[in-house]
């Protein structure tokens, strides 16, 4: 495990002598809960891969474009599918011990993954029960006994069979639901409050998610991981500050925030200010993209929505910059027209089929609308969160106000609070006709992002529901199940890119921009460089010596 | 004195039941679902519905509320898995949202904001009593204006931007003082204090134009008393007058005012504590609330209430120590 | 200057303050001195310049705005150009000043014993200890029994005498050489006044002090100086040794003055006891109070559970109220005069008993059911300040009754209001007035003719002259007797004023604690007083005559020596 | 409660304690008028109000609007900081333009007054509306009403009212106008301390003679509270009322900081001052205006409300001057809340 020389990372990092110091993570969004089985991350999480491996994990050791990849993690390779992908076969590495020295098997994997399905614990992904047989039904060990389509014929070795075909298997995996939990150890809900650890560090003390305290776990080593480098001795992560206090503090440095990163924080106005003339400030900025996209969702049941016609034309009137610099301008957000992120692991296939320019194009819109029967304009409503800074908040729904007003469309807006606010919109009953979303990759692959979007058999009447068009066209998943079963990613790729590219005609959304990450560390913190995964440094990485 | 106490807890027994009983209510009444939340993406009927009743809101609102009382004198269990918890008897009910059992997520934080409002009140009545005291006496002054000033620039500014403003100013500008974390008193004394010097301050700026203020009238007010001119006519110099007679009888009305204050910050200062990035009862409940952690939300409502009403009956029970006239009934 | 100088000597004094409407000029040059020893008695009706007089000689006026010429000695110091620090060495040390209001002039939340002690620190420089022990001595002196223990009590647990005793030991505690004593009685009841009034005369003998009185109430003067200094408008109309001016006064002002005073032995209103069937009668009745929840009227009553104990202001009074006669209660502050007023017109619910009105019992009647009978029972209130709104026109207070009663049209109501304010002699066209804009005896007279508006049966009238001058006070009781020979009403006349009680009353009803200790007929009780508490009171009403005062205060002494304790602690 | 006194009061003294000075208009208005910092300080608030009612004008006349975005006068690159110095002031944009949006600042502010003082001042009146009803119904209730009233006081009072505004928020249906919802919130969680004061009060007017006097005239008890209740309440209610109204701005700020103030785009301060907050070191300008504004807005509030008390109080500075005052009878109703 070399790790890379990125530019980022300062030429004199040795991985052999990083060892020691306490990094302090500075976040504004608490944990939340760090029960695996009700985490929801991408690639292992960014704080929650410290403590747990799972079968496969993310190329942590990189930063170019493979950064993106799958790579084993307890597993000795990704997954051995069977020839249509439906059954799929992992085995362990020898030697992988928890916090308490007790040896990992398949049957603490096992017992993780069916944690998962026990409705106690909720919160983690769909796919599971979405894609293994049985899962739909499975309730849990708690009330539902094993589940049959897991199996375990050793100590090692752990088979899945699935429903259907699934290539993107590998990148599931990767999920925290993947991590083992020994039975006996298993508290239900009180796990979280101490995970048994598989990983480098283990939690001395979690209060509620708020803060975290992480030390190192005597029983791994760097002779069973080739991913982590765990150079801190302790990770202390203390979230609920504000934001700009977390720039501020990262960018002063002082004391123990020499040793800081924030994991949730892009720069703001007042750091980008500086960073012209300071070219040491400027180093310790990090930029990073998550395959994420903002945009606004049409519920073509309401009308007028639908009307493709009023689509297109709120499409075309969209003023993109003004979007953008809402939300802190070029630096943090590029203006999107496709709905899949611009970076190749997604497939992403470039189009704009209603070129609305920089600031949006009034005139052709209010052409659309007249032939759709509003000459005289219309009035619609938009609803937002009312949550500022996350994309999805009152600034963006008022830039978007403001440019369909030009177009003739009076926008009133309608703002909820924002757990109200994924509540109403995630049931088709109570679901806006117009709204601000934001889709971001389970895994840097086309299906996560375009499925639960436009897959017509993931429409959920009870709630959770994210395909707000209630898209139910027989041909799109017919397409949808074709690509899943490609297990090559780069052909898997293709086939998505071509998807969206189709799907986007239909003008279901307005794609808004994509997210750029732009995070400050502190001084004395070394090798951070930029995963393409989840577009952030990474802490199993990063030293503080 | 035992009567007053005894007529004290029933009227706030009844207070703080009538005040769950409304938080119950309104948000019944609100149209969110928070199992929806917990459940995360791809939920079903089926997942929901136990979802809903492991958070027990698949239950009448009323049942909910019966089950809350029931819990406060008795005890309830909660089912967590393959886990029962147990949670005795004064028992504010148990947040499946963060696993934790209502009280102790209070009593975790109660530190927090005892910590900030001792300090702060310090202050604040330093600098409320000591403007009002000069503005009294010393109208027109210069230190008097600055004061009057500075204090009703505090009043006017929301706290939130004075704590952000001596934040950047301090911690990010001057550099004077680390950004603040807060630091239990009874790990490390001083820390203590020098994180919390900034919130104090932010906290007591906003809180003493209103001291200055009520010491102010209130002590003309005294002054104008028929008692202060048999002080004068007994030849009693003015400071003696002041300091020693009319004073006293004009802080008892800041009295009142303070324990309102006291015990309103006490049951959380959320913009303070936000900026600050505390965590007190305020975030907890600010939090609380937009998660829709009803079981949290009623008991740190609660708290903050009892608060206030404690510390109104504290102010009655100083307010007859302070006022020999005055007798508990 | 002579050799021997005045200890005060007051030339040309004039005070002037600036109001709202204009300067006024409280003292237009005044001119007075007072030896050594001597003591002079400074009378005159309300606002006629006496407590600014007494206020400048402490140099108490600065500060307030008001201008002063003129020349003020007071041993020594020249008031008027003395720099602070002299004024406050005089102040208190050798000239002391006693005020009016015994219970506001003590600060309230030091103890009695604190406060003088602090005077006598102050001007002594003495120990904390010494000063203590003077405090003490100071109230032994005044006559607080069991001084050393009192001298911890607070304002609030003194009773109004032992509070104005507290105050005279304060103006004692550094011996001074004159004592000011501005109004010191006119918030005390008779037998109390009595006392205060013997111990500044005790005081003066004893200690050769001089005293400047100022008070308004010219039986007062008679028995405590002098000379008196009669003023009006600021200025003196009158001044001489006391026997003269009250014996034989050459200013017609001062003769009015006199006349105006009621006297015990002066000509009744109502020679004849008026009889008729019984208009009201009230069995047994009570009103207790939950306790006295702030301030403690006896001493030690602030028990550990807050003061279960009740506070019986009314304690079972039985008592027939014949129709056309009037009347009269006397008692001393607080026995329960005003309560039992207010119980009779069901202002107040009685916590028990019956109260029977022409054969209906209204002691528990709902307002509603009371409605009908309201018109009949109406109250005249002791203060003609607060019982009328300041905020509304003095027709409109007494149209009130007449609205209520439903019918009469505007005009006719106003007709019948100018009716009414002609007869209690003010002018009809005064309807429109605010009673701010009247004077007090205006004002009590105003207060009469809404009492008399819905044409009562029976009218309260709670102390209806006690807050007036002496001459609008004689007014006020004509007009009374006058109003009930026309309406044949029915009255209840209460009063702490023996004098004028007796002059108005066909019956007396003697109070204390809330209970009635003598009833009987005016004669009777006055001529023979049977209950030792009404001998008391009695012998405790001032006279006009100095050496009447001289040998009533003997017999006081001698009355007072085996009931001294009670009589204090009351 | 209030008991009478039996020592002589002087006739011609003003009536204290519950009573109140009489407050004659044109006394009170003189009175005012002497009180220079008073009347500068009506002068702004009155200028305020204007400026808010005019804001059309206003924005007329710098030829621009609230909600109109200028991509051209920021700089995107550094996350929508203006562009030249002061905010982007300019000949153009009087006051600069917000960063991130480029909207004109000026128009914003005076717009932002429009909401601000609105809500502010309807907030007041709701809160003194609600608390004198309350109040009076307190005081001159029987036993039980007093006990249930004085205890919902103090659940109000209680109530951590900015989370419960928050939450209260969710539940009323949206297409209920925002500033007029945002006025009813606060008022209606912030009533409790005026009834308390108000209900103080009635307990002392209650018992004085006067009232009496209208019972025994016969009338009802709502005419009595009506005719002589209420407006010995005006001067206490007026005075708490002006110094409550910057409480009220700032709490508008307030829940502008927590999510739930008025709806973009419409401006209020408290709305520009909770998005400023990110914008401290990049763009004071945008901080220090609604900031200023802020504080003028309250300083000339309370002056105003110190010089109203003082001129419908005769008593309040002539006392100062303690030396030759009559004496004053006092109405011992200190009112201890139970
Ligand atoms: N501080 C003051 N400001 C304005 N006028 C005043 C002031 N003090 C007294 N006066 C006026 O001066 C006059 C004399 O007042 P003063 O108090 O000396 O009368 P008094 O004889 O003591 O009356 P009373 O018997 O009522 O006490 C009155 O007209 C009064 O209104
Ligand atoms: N509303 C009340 N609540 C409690 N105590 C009261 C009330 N009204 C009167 N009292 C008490 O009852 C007692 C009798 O009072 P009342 O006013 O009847 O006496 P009074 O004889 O009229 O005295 P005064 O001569 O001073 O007017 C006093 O001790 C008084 O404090
Ligand atoms: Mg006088
Ligand atoms: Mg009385």
């Amino acid at each position: 495990a070399g790790g890379s020389t990125s530019s980022s990372a300062p030429a004199a990092f040795d991985p052999n002598a990083c060892q020691g110091g306490t990094l302090t993570v500075l976040n504004h969004r608490g944990q939340g809960n760090f029960d695996p089985a009700e985490l929801y991350t991408s690639g292992g999480g960014k704080v929650p891969t410290l403590v747990f491996r799972t079968l496969t994990t993310r190329n942590h050791t990189t930063d170019g474009p493979d950064s993106a990849k799958v790579v084993p993690d307890l597993a000795t390779d990704t997954g051995e599918p069977n020839q249509d992908a439906t059954v799929w076969t992992y085995h362990l590495k020898p030697g992988v011990k928890f916090e308490d020295g007790t040896p990992i098997r398949s049957a603490d994997v096992k017992y993780g993954l069916e944690r998962s399905f026990a409705p106690e614990l909720p919160g983690g992904p769909p796919y599971l029960r979405d894609w293994l047989v049985g899962g739909e039904a499975y309730q849990g060990p708690y009330k539902g006994g094993e589940l049959a389509s897991i199996e375990t014929p050793d100590d090692s070795t752990i088979v899945f069979k699935l429903r259907k075909p699934e290539g993107d298997f590998p990148f599931l995996a990767t999920a925290t639901q993947f991590a083992p939990v020994p039975k006996d150890k298993d508290t239900g809900t009180a796990y979280q409050k101490h995970p048994v650890s598989s990983g480098p560090y283990k939690v001395v003390s979690n209060d509620g998610g708020k803060s975290i305290q992480l030390d190192r776990n005597p029983n791994w080593s760097r002779a069973v991981d080739d991913q982590r480098l765990a150079c801190p001795d302790r990770i202390v992560v203390t979230s609920g500050l504000d934001q700009s206090v977390i720039n501020q503090r990262l960018a002063a440095g002082t004391g123990d925030d020499a040793r800081a990163v924030t994991t949730d924080t892009n720069v703001d106005a007042s750091v980008l200010a500086k960073l012209n003339g300071d070219a040491a400030l400027k180093k310790r900025v990090v930029t990073g993209y998550f395959g994420e996209t903002q945009y606004l969702a049409f519920n073509p049941k309401v009308k007028p929505f639908d009307d493709a016609r009023v689509r297109q034309a709120i499409s075309y009137a969209i003023d993109r910059e003004s979007v953008v610099n809402a939300v802190g301008g070029t630096a943090v957000a590029k203006p999107a027209t496709t709905f899949l992120p611009d970076q190749p692991a997604f497939g992403y296939t470039p189009y704009d089929y209603f070129p609305a320019g920089q600031s949006g194009d009034p005139a052709k819109a209010k052409e659309l609308l007249a032939q759709a029967g509003y000459p005289n304009g219309l009035t619609i409503t938009l609803d937002h969160s009312t949550v500022t800074g996350d994309g999805s908040g009152p600034e963006v729904a008022a830039a978007v106000q403001q440019a369909l007003g030009k177009a003739g469309i009076t926008v009133k807006l309608e703002g909820t609070a924002d757990d109200d606010y994924q509540t109403k919109y995630q049931k088709p009953a109570t679901e806006p006709g117009l709204f601000v979303a934001s889709w971001g990759a389970d895994w840097p692959s086309g299906g996560p992002f375009l499925a639960p979007i436009f897959d017509g058999r993931q429409i959920l009447a009870d709630g959770g529901n994210y395909n707000s068009a209630q898209l139910n066209d027989p041909q799109v998943n017919a397409e949808i199940d074709a690509a899943n079963k490609i297990t090559d990613p780069a052909k898997a790729a293709q086939a998505w890119g071509r998807l969206d590219a189709e799907l986007g005609k239909q003008a279901y959304t307005v794609p808004l921009f994509h997210p750029i990450y732009k995070r400050l560390y502190g001084t004395g913190v070394k090798n951070a460089y930029v995963s393409q995964w989840n577009g952030l440094y990474d802490l199993s990485r990063i030293s503080v010596k | 004195m035992i009567r007053f106490l005894l007529r004290r807890t029933v009227s706030t027994a009844a207070v703080l039941l009538v005040m769950s009983a409304v938080v119950y209510l309104v948000f019944y009444a609100a149209p969110h679902d928070p199992a929806v939340l917990v459940c995360g993406k791809g939920c079903d009927g089926t997942r929901l519905a136990v979802v809903r009743h492991k958070l027990g809101t698949d239950l009448p609102v009323w049942e909910q509320y019966g089950n809350f009382l029931r819990g406060l004198v008795a005890g309830r269990t909660f089912d967590s898995g393959n886990d029962v918890t147990r949670c005795a008897a004064p028992c504010l009910g148990y947040s499946f949202q963060t696993d934790q059992p209502v009280l102790q997520m209070i009593t975790q934080r109660i530190p927090v904001d005892l910590s900030l409002t001792l300090g702060a009140m310090v202050i604040w009545l330093l600098l409320g009593v000591g403007t009002g005291l000069l503005s009294a006496l010393r109208r027109g002054r210069l230190v008097e204006r600055a004061l009057t000033t500075l204090t009703l620039a505090g009043m006017a500014t929301p706290v939130f931007l004075v704590g952000l403003l001596v934040l950047m100013l301090f911690c990010a500008s001057l550099q004077w003082m680390p950004f603040p974390t807060y630091t239990a008193f009874t790990d490390d004394p001083a820390q203590w204090a020098a994180n919390l010097v900034l919130p104090w301050f932010s906290l007591a700026l906003v809180i003493s134009a209103a001291y200055a203020r009520m010491t102010r009238s209130s002590l003309l007010e005294t002054l104008a008393e028929d008692h202060i001119r048999t002080n004068r006519a007994y030849g009693l110099s003015e400071r003696r007058i002041v300091l020693g007679h009319a004073l006293r009888g004009a802080l008892v009305p800041v009295l009142t005012m303070l324990a309102i204050d006291v015990g309103q910050i006490l049951g959380g200062a959320m913009l303070t504590e936000s900026v600050f990035g505390f965590d007190g009862l305020g975030r907890l409940l600010v939090t609380s609330v937009n998660q829709i952690d009803l079981p949290v939300v009623v008991g740190a409502t609660l708290f903050a209430g009892f608060f206030v009403v404690i510390a109104n009956a504290a102010a009655d029970l100083l307010y007859a120590l302070a006022d020999p006239r005055v007798s508990l009934a | 200057m002579t050799d021997r100088q005045k200890l005060v000597e007051v030339t040309d004094l004039r005070v002037r303050f600036a109001s709202e409407s204009g300067p006024v000029t409280a003292v237009d040059g005044l001119s007075f001195g007072l030896g050594a020893g001597e003591s002079l008695g400074l009378v005159g009706e309300s606002g006629s310049g006496k407590s600014t007089v007494a206020f400048t000689l402490l140099g108490l006026h600065r500060g307030s705005g008001a201008e002063v010429t003129g020349t003020v000695r007071v041993d020594g110091t020249d008031v008027l150009a003395a720099a602070e620090n002299e004024l406050r060495a005089l102040r208190g040390a050798r000239a002391a000043m006693v005020f009016q209001d015994p219970l506001s002039a003590l600060d309230p939340y030091w103890a009695i014993g604190e406060q003088i002690a602090e005077v006598h620190r102050v001007h002594t420089g003495s120990s904390r200890a010494a000063s203590r022990r003077r405090a003490v001595e100071v109230l032994d002196r005044v006559g607080i029994p069991d001084a050393a223990r009192r001298a911890g009590a607070h304002p609030h647990e003194f009773s109004g005498g032992m509070r104005q005793r507290a105050l005279i030991a304060m103006a004692l505690a550094c011996s001074p050489k004159l004592l000011i004593a501005d109004e010191p009685t006119t918030a005390l009841d008779v037998t109390v006044q009595a006392q205060i009034l013997d111990l500044l005369h005790d005081l003066r003998t004893e200690h050769g002090m001089a005293l400047l009185l100022v008070t308004h109430d010219l039986g007062v003067v008679a028995g405590n100086t002098d000379r008196v200094l009669v003023m009006r408008d600021g200025r003196a109309v009158e001044r001489g040794p006391v026997a003269e001016i009250l014996g034989t006064p050459r200013e017609l002002y001062t003769r009015e003055l006199l006349a105006a005073v009621p006297r015990l032995d002066g000509p009744r209103e109502r020679p004849a006891g008026a009889t008729g069937d019984i208009l009201l009668s009230v069995t047994d009745l009570r009103r207790h109070y939950p306790a006295p929840a702030r301030r403690s009227a006896a001493p030690g009553r602030r028990a550990l559970l807050g003061g279960r104990e009740e506070l019986r202001a009314v304690d079972g009074v039985s008592l027939d109220i014949r129709r056309g006669e009037t009347l009269g209660v006397v008692g001393e502050s607080g026995s329960g005069k005003t309560t039992l007023g207010r119980l009779l017109v069901r202002l107040t619910q009685p916590t028990s008993g019956r109260i029977r009105f022409e054969g209906t019992d209204l002691a528990q009647a709902s307002e509603r059911r009371l409605q009908p009978f309201r018109r009949d029972l109406q109250m005249v209130f002791q203060d003609p300040v607060a019982s009328l709104n300041p905020r509304r026109t003095i027709g409109d207070s007494i149209a009130d009754p007449l609205r209520a009663r439903g019918g009469p049209s505007g005009p006719q109501v106003r007709r019948e209001v100018g009716e009414l304010l002609e007869r209690v002699g003010l002018r009809p066209d005064w309807y429109h007035r605010y009673p701010h804009e009247l004077s007090g005896g205006q004002r009590q007279r105003v207060g009469i003719a809404r009492a008399l508006a819905p044409r009562p049966k029976l009218i309260v009238c709670d102390e209806p002259v006690s807050a007036l001058d002496v001459s609008t006070q004689a007014q006020v009781v004509r007009l009374l007797s006058d109003l009930q020979g026309e309406f044949g009403l029915t009255l209840v006349f209460i009063a702490h004023d023996l004098a004028v009680v007796r002059q108005v009353s066909d019956r007396v009803a003697v109070m204390r604690h809330g209970k009635i200790v003598e009833l009987g007929t005016a004669d009777d009780v006055y001529a023979a007083p049977e209950h030792p508490y009404t001998r008391r009171l009695l012998a405790a009403v001032p006279v006009l005559d100095p050496a009447e005062a001289d040998r009533r205060r003997a017999a006081r002494a001698e009355l007072r020596l085996p009931e001294k304790e009670s009589a204090l602690a009351s | 409660m209030s008991k009478a006194l039996t020592a002589a009061q002087a006739p011609g003294t003003t009536p204290q304690g519950g009573a109140g000075p009489r407050a004659d208009r044109n006394q009170v208005w003189r009175r005012l008028r002497a009180d220079r910092s008073a009347i500068a300080a009506l002068a702004v608030v009155a200028l305020l109000v204007l400026t808010a009612a005019a804001a059309p004008l206003v924005a007329a006349l710098e030829g621009q609007d609230p909600t109109t975005y200028h991509n051209a006068l920021i700089d995107s690159a550094t996350g929508g900081v203006p562009i030249g110095p002061f905010g982007g002031a300019s000949a153009v944009h009087w006051l600069g333009v917000e960063p991130g949006t480029g909207r004109d600042v000026l128009a914003r502010l005076v717009y932002g007054a429009q909401i601000s003082l609105s809500v502010s001042l309807g907030a007041t009146v709701v809160q003194i509306a609600l608390g004198v009803l309350i109040g009076l119904a307190a005081g001159l209730g029987n036993r039980l009403a007093d006990t249930v009233i004085s205890r919902s006081m103090d659940l109000v009072i209680a109530f951590p009212s900015l989370v419960f505004a928050v939450a209260l928020m969710a539940v009323v249906p949206s297409g209920f106008p925002r500033p007029l919802l945002l006025m009813l919130v606060i008022g209606v969680l912030g009533w409790g301390q005026t009834a308390r004061i108000v209900r103080g009060q009635v307990l002392t007017l209650r018992g004085l003679d006067y009232v009496s006097a209208a019972r025994l005239a016969g009338s009802r008890r709502w005419r009595v509270a009506r005719r002589e209740i209420l407006p010995a309440l005006a001067a206490p209610v007026i005075t708490y009322g002006v110094l409550q109204l910057p409480l009220n701005v700032a709490q508008e700020a307030g829940l502008s900081f927590l999510g739930v103030g008025v709806r973009p785009p419409t401006p209020s301060w408290g709305q520009m001052l909770s998005s400023a907050t990110n914008w401290f070191q990049a763009d004071p300008a945008y901080v220090l205006l609604p900031a200023v504004l802020l504080f003028v807005t309250v300083l000339a509030f309370t002056v105003l409300g110190e010089g109203v008390r003082t001129a419908l109080d005769p008593r309040a500075e002539s006392r100062l001057r303690a030396g030759i005052e009559r004496r004053r009878k006092k109405t011992d109703a200190q009112e201890v809340p139970a």
